[in-house]
């Protein structure tokens, strides 16, 4: 199955990919109009220090832990993707609790953050991969 | 081979899934005292905050039972277990066998007795969806509540008819609320924002007496209530086990495999004592995580591999009023602490692990603490001085990192 | 402060309506253009920071910037442009030689844009390339002087030391040290994909490099950088460059302060001492001194690489290239006036030297009329922009050219000429370690190989329309080419026909 | 205008004829054959090249010349009387007929070297008469050597091939190798010398086709000593022979590897050390791969060389009766000489066909 995996070495720390990430949920096809005036909730977010910077979003494991905590049954893995369903997730942050990554992260909307692969929007590759300039963030297969 | 498990919860679940995963053949029978399809629990008090509905709440959806090919025995209590026939035997007096048997039969509220307590009529627990029901029902503007407990079950029930326009008493014995999960300071941030949002806390105290519908108290305040919610904490459901000859404690005892000490006879979620590897002891982890790992656990050894779950530590994650909390572990050791008065932090580490901690307020990435709980993770193998303060990715060696994230390992050659 | 004398010549122009305050120009510009005002929740920029790279403009995920010309203006004066004025103003202020990065900027004639290319019209038909095989493979070094049999008149294979090439095509020397090693990367890797060479410059080869030395030229100039004996029988051939198109004449210089960790140790030369390299080699002063260096460079490496001779083109370019044709040197690189470089001073790299059409041209013909050609294989740098010149370059009498900005602006490389800054915003020339990881070598080497597969295709397109399937027909086939708004001297000197005849 | 002005351009007909035994035979087979291909030309030029027509001369250079006038064959004379002993000197037989007009002065000359000039010029003596050929025709104006051979000749014209071959008294010669040549140039030259075969010594070509590597390959060959002096393919094509044999001995299979080289795919497939020896001459020779479409008949003496480019571009068929070798760009040249062949093909792009009389035969 293709993931996206994150190559530090070659991250720029320029945040591209979370607003790219933030611009793939809005469904707008103009970036300016779809982030202008907002602040961002990106499901990929860039940790950076003394010149090191990398960007963690879902791993999608195969032990889900956030799934299998999940006391909604809201985080489901369906073909290998972590899928959140929004309607049912009441943000107990159950998943925020058991994820080793922090890559499910808090959120205002009522439901919690999580990559989705972007398979809910018209990109077939994950956008955050797409905006990344340097393929510090690819999305391939991998032997697993 | 026919497995036949006995609840309809996470557990339940659980060891569904995984026997799937290995046996698409066997029977599988699940037997609930409920009339409902698998359902969270925890919703309860989400359904009567309005943010959740029934059809929500339903833990995995309808095609749950079809697709894992699941027989469903509703409304059907199971009365004993005859360990020599390989049977259960229900209250209705029907009996089916099993090849693996899980039981996963939770807990139920404990009552305590208290003078004069039968004299109430209004009288509710609060951990099943028909409970929720019918304290809804008994709700009606201005009602007063008096819930007492001020534990999670306490609590989110306060918050689940908090915004019905009802008064919300609380009592608790403890001299602080959430008492099994927080330190007193944390606890003494979320007394005040409870008071904040209109919860009348009555603290160190205890009910003497009831009448019919006053509540004394041990100092001698009264306090009037319509409605009185009885939330001093659960009892592990264990007499099948128990009364079997199976070994139990406060729960039924559990190895790794989660097999009780009677063959072929596995337990899963409240109503067993696992290890807590946060602190070496035997407990009750009495949340819904563990559950399901646990019933995951059971069916996997149950369909005939050899699994073991040897993670658990007590965790939890819970909103109030709009605040999260979230805690794990075994409160232990030296101490890093943290809080600007909004938030709120506290981890607990010592012989090079982390024990447990307690956030409140940003509770963001508190997964990775959990983590390194879990995995007895050496601290001196990360930037703990970091991780304390900002919990990530960062404060590991580029090489976990990079097996965490992927795409070093191809490379490490070249760079 | 002292009166600032001069007015940006770029202005960033920022368009509010789609600017979401990202903050990914701020965070690229190592100028530090660009900022964010946190209380007006607003970016700013600061033009005279500005060097017109495109960094933040390429970057920029809404196309909020874009870079003008400033229109800011001196008086209208034919002889005293505003450039003139400005360079003036810097050195009265610095007291300084100007420096410049890149080839020459200046209006000179661009004799690559007077040549047309034929194509065949019925009678003779043209090759389709998608079709019939079509070849640009290509070998660099002499040619046998005799053919020899043995016993049973077998022909002996006695080929001279040579190189092959999948494409006309070979990377220009550029240091690792004046680039990054992801330039340095991205360059080898493309090489060994494409089956070319790349050059190390005067900069050694880093050890990482070592396994693409069969797509390696390794260079020894008069600073002698980096040159061991692994270092020359690493490689596939051996270059002494004597100059470069950008600077004939005159040296080269690494500050110290780049001579850091990898780059010290591959050049061979403590940490933050300048490395210097000589105006001219200072065993060479002559060419039968060039003819002993060539001769101890293949003794080195028991006569099995091509030695190569880097010369820029100067006014009497044929008659020195004759002296190296019969100086044992196996391949005479050109560089032309209008080559680049990492440094140059600025009245040196933009008034020195001649075109490199008019050097190729008059070089290839004097060989041939020494009846030297076959001695050596020519190659040619010194503005090689597409594979028009490349063809033209072919048909003029070249066997190979070198590419160097090309492949710099396929990096990425946006051609503000500020490589002496060493601020490079792409990761090209530049050694901050931040800087550099903006130069993803697998995306560069792919860039790379890409651009150069397009050439080849336009190269075989070119080929296939004049009836041509194999590159050694277009080799000197100057009947190929036609000039226009050449005068008589300069076709005369390129040996072509003005378009009509 | 003549060749050598300006670039020409032409399609054209080609055709040859050897017996493998040496058995001489008319030049009227070969006029028979050329004349069936007459659409090929359009009148602008036509030439023979014929083998084994002068065995009473066979140890001496004969000459062919044009001269435009009485000065140049002053001139020419001179310069050969200079260099030569020359043993015979005559007017070329001729018709006159009505298709074929501005005929120059033909003039035919049976020299050898004389050697004391050869010594003098310290080099073998095809090399001092290839010298002395460039000579006259760079250098003496109004006269052209077109035909420098021994025991051979070329008779060519401006006019259908046909009717040259009826003005030079073709068919009144015999030979055991034949060439042809029919012109169908672009332009309208007017010269003589300019039509085909192009000969240097005893190597003749005949040519069909336009070669785009032609400055490539001329530039090339110049820098060995040759000039180009007309500017045609044929030319360059015949230096580059005599260069590649000649001088650097190649045998005609090489040659073939040479001009018409195999691509490097094709190399790449072979065994060691065919390939290494492919590989070599291709490195060697880049510059004498001829490229573009083309189809010659190269006479030289003792045999008959046909070859096409790599990509067949151009026509050519072969034709095989017991001793004789037929080669024309079309069947039908071949069929109206012998129409009962043993074996009749079309050799592939690149696939030298080379046909020598057996040794001792001539």
């Amino acid at each position: 199955m293709k993931r996206v995996y994150v190559n530090e070495n070659w991250c720029l720390g320029c945040h591209l990919c979370e607003y790219y990430c933030a611009f793939a949920s809005t469904n707008e096809k103009d970036m300016a109009r779809a982030l202008k005036g907002i602040k961002i909730s990106p499901r990929i977010r860039v940790e950076e220090m003394d010149g090191i910077s990398f960007a963690v979003s879902c791993r999608h494991c195969n032990e889900p832990l956030c799934v299998k905590g999940c006391i909604t049954g809201a985080l489901t893995r369906v073909d290998g993707i972590i899928m959140i369903d929004k309607d049912k997730c009441i943000s107990c942050y159950t998943c925020v609790l058991c994820c080793p990554y922090g890559a499910v992260s808090p959120s205002e909307d009522g439901a919690v953050l999580k990559c989705e692969l972007c398979i809910k929007t018209y990109s077939r590759t994950p956008m955050c991969v797409k905006g990344c300039p340097n393929e510090a963030i690819v999305f391939e297969e991998r032997g697993e | 081979m026919k497995y036949v498990i006995i609840g309809n919860s996470a557990a339940a679940v659980g060891a569904v899934e995984a026997i799937r995963k290995n046996d698409k053949e066997g029977r599988i029978v699940i037997v609930s005292n409920e009339n409902y399809h698998v359902y969270s629990r925890p919703l309860i008090s989400y359904l009567l905050l309005g943010k959740t509905n029934e059809e929500k709440m339903k833990y995995r959806n309808d095609d749950f039972y079809r697709e894992n090919r699941c027989e469903l025995k509703l409304n059907k209590t199971a009365q004993r277990l005859d360990i020599k026939q390989k049977q259960v035997i229900f209250e209705d007096g029907d009996a089916e066998s099993y090849d693996k048997l899980l039981i996963a039969t939770g807990s139920s509220p404990f009552i305590p007795p208290v003078q004069g307590l039968d004299k109430v009529k209004s009288m509710y627990t609060f951990t099943t969806l028909d409970d929720a029901k019918a304290l809804d029902n008994a709700l009606s503007e201005n009602s007063k509540v008096l819930i007492v407990g001020a534990g999670l079950i306490g609590l989110k029930c306060a918050e689940g008819i908090s915004k019905k326009k009802v008064e919300i008493s609380c009592i608790d014995l403890s001299y602080k609320v959430l008492s099994s999960i927080l330190d007193d300071e944390g606890s003494e941030i979320i007394k005040r924002h409870l008071q904040d949002n209109k919860i009348r806390l009555y603290l160190k105290r205890h009910i003497i007496e009831f009448k019919e519908n006053i509540a004394m108290l041990d100092d001698g305040t009264e306090i009037p209530f319509d409605v009185l919610v009885m939330a001093v904490g659960v009892r592990p459901n264990i007499s099948l086990v128990k009364d079997a000859g199976g070994r139990t404690n406060r729960g039924i005892i559990i190895d790794e495999r989660c097999q009780t000490s009677i063959p072929d006879v596995y337990a899963a979620g409240d109503c067993c004592e696992s290890m807590d590897i946060s602190s070496g002891e035997a407990k009750v982890m009495a949340l819904l995580p563990n559950a399901y790992m646990q019933g995951e656990c059971a069916g996997m050894n149950m369909s005939g591999l050899d699994f073991v779950f040897d993670k658990a530590i007590p965790m939890n994650a819970i909103g109030l009023f709009g605040k999260h909390i979230i805690t794990a572990g075994t409160y232990s050791g030296d101490v890093y602490f943290e809080t600007d008065g909004k938030n709120y932090k506290k981890l607990f580490y010592s012989d090079n692990k982390l024990n447990g901690f307690i956030l409140i307020g940003d509770v963001a990435k508190a997964g990775i603490y959990t983590a390194l709980i879990r995995e007895k993770t050496p601290l001196d193998t990360l930037n703990f001085e970091l991780i304390c303060k900002t919990p990530g990715l960062m404060a590991f060696s580029k090489r976990a990192r990079g097996e965490m994230l992927g795409g070093i390992k191809s490379e490490a050659v070249s760079s | 402060m002292a009166i600032d004398y001069i007015y940006p010549d770029y202005e960033i122009v920022r368009n509010y309506d789609r600017c979401i305050n990202c903050r990914v120009c701020e965070r690229q510009c190592a100028n530090e253009a660009h900022e964010y005002i946190e209380s007006s929740n607003k970016m700013v920029s600061d033009d005279s920071k500005c060097v017109n790279c495109h960094r933040c403009v390429s970057l920029c995920p809404t196309r909020a910037l874009k870079i003008v010309k400033s229109d800011h203006t001196f008086k209208t004066n034919a002889n005293w442009e505003g450039k003139s004025i400005k360079e003036i103003y810097k050195q009265a202020e610095s007291g300084g030689v100007l420096l410049s990065s890149m080839g020459n900027p200046e209006n000179y004639p661009v004799y690559f844009d007077k040549i047309l290319i034929n194509a065949s019209q019925v009678t003779n038909p043209s090759i389709d390339p998608l079709r019939e095989p079509m070849e640009t493979r290509v070998y660099l070094g002499a040619k046998p002087s005799k053919i020899e049999r043995d016993e049973n008149s077998r022909i002996k294979r006695n080929l001279p030391p040579h190189v092959m090439l999948s494409m006309p095509v070979m990377f220009s020397a550029m240091s690792y040290g004046s680039l990054s090693y992801n330039a340095h990367e991205s360059l080898a890797r493309a090489s060994a994909e494409l089956g070319i060479l790349y050059n190390t410059g005067e900069g050694g080869l880093h050890e990482n490099l070592y396994k693409y030395g069969k797509n390696t030229i390794v260079q020894v100039a008069s600073g002698r950088f980096g040159v061991h004996k692994k270092y020359l029988s690493s490689a596939a051939a051996i270059e002494i460059k004597m100059g470069q198109g950008a600077k004939p004449g005159i040296g080269g210089h690494l500050p110290g302060k780049k001579i850091v960790g990898d780059i010290s140790r591959t050049r061979m030369i403590p940490e933050g001492t300048d490395a210097i390299s000589p105006a001219p080699h200072h065993d060479i002063y002559s060419i039968e001194d060039l003819r002993q260096l060539v001769y101890s460079l293949k003794e080195a490496t028991r006569y099995t690489k091509p030695v190569i001779v880097k010369i820029a083109a100067v006014h009497n370019v044929s008659a020195i290239a004759s002296g190296i044709a019969r100086s044992g040197a196996d391949i005479i690189a050109i560089d032309g006036f209008r080559g680049g470089t990492g440094a140059a001073p600025t009245r040196i790299r933009d008034h020195v030297g001649i075109p490199i059409e008019l050097a190729l041209a008059s070089v290839d013909k004097r060989l041939r009329d020494e009846g030297i050609r076959d001695n050596v294989s020519i190659v040619v740098g010194g503005s090689i922009r597409s594979s028009a010149d490349i063809v033209k370059a072919i048909a003029l009498g070249a066997d190979c050219v070198y590419i160097g900005t090309a492949a710099l602006i396929a990096l990425g490389c946006h051609l503000c000429r500020s490589c002496h800054s060493g601020k490079c915003n792409w990761g090209i020339a530049t050694q901050r370690e931040d800087l550099v990881k903006r130069l993803n070598p697998n995306i560069g080497y792919k860039r790379l190989v890409n651009l150069m597969t397009a050439w080849q295709h336009e190269i075989m397109e070119m080929m296939g329309g004049m009836g041509i399937n194999s590159i050694e027909s277009l080799k000197g086939n100057r009947l190929m080419l036609r000039g226009v708004g050449l005068n008589e001297k300069e076709l005369e000197i390129l040996g072509i026909k003005h378009a009509g005849e | 205008m003549r060749e050598g002005m300006f670039r020409n351009l032409s399609g054209c007909a080609i055709s040859g004829i050897i017996s493998k035994s040496g058995k001489r035979f008319s030049g009227q087979r070969i006029i028979d054959s050329i004349t069936v291909m007459h659409e090929r030309s359009n009148g602008l030029g036509g030439g023979f090249a014929a083998y084994g027509i002068y065995p009473e001369y066979k140890d001496y250079y004969a000459f062919h010349m044009f001269y435009d006038n009485r000065t140049a064959k002053k001139e020419c004379e001179e310069f050969l009387e200079e260099h030569f002993d020359i043993i015979n000197l005559s007017k070329i037989p001729t018709r006159k007929i009505r298709e074929i007009t501005d005929e120059p002065l033909i003039w035919r000359y049976f020299v050898t070297p004389l050697p004391t000039k050869l010594a003098e010029s310290q080099l073998d003596e095809r090399e001092f008469v290839a010298r002395c050929v460039f000579r006259i025709n760079t250098c003496i104006d109004g006269a052209y050597v077109f035909s420098s051979g021994k025991n051979m000749g070329v008779f060519k014209a401006v006019g259908f091939p046909e009717d040259v071959g009826y003005f030079y008294r073709l068919d009144e010669y015999e030979g055991y190798c034949f060439t042809a040549h029919g012109r169908y140039p672009t332009n309208t030259p007017g010269w003589w010398g300019g039509a085909h075969p192009f000969a240097l010594l005893d190597y003749s070509v005949v040519h069909n086709g336009e070669i785009s590597s032609y400055d490539a390959n001329r530039r090339a060959i110049e820098m060995y000593g040759y000039k180009c002096t007309l500017l045609t393919d044929t030319e360059v094509i015949t230096y580059i022979i005599d260069y590649l044999h000649r001088k650097n001995k190649l045998t005609f299979n090489e040659i073939c590897s040479v001009m018409a080289a195999p691509f490097w795919s094709t190399i790449e497939s072979k065994p060691q050390e065919e390939r290494e020896e492919l590989e070599f001459l291709r490195y060697t020779f880049a510059s004498q791969l001829i490229n573009g479409p083309f189809s010659i008949i190269v006479g030289f003496e003792g045999g008959m060389m046909a070859l096409n480019d790599r990509l067949k571009l151009r026509s050519m068929v072969v034709g095989e009766k017991d001793d004789m070798v037929y080669v024309a760009s079309e069947e039908a040249a071949i069929r109206v000489i012998q129409n009962d062949l043993d074996k009749v093909w079309s050799p592939k792009g690149g696939e030298g066909v080379i046909v020598t009389v057996e040794k001792g035969k001539i």
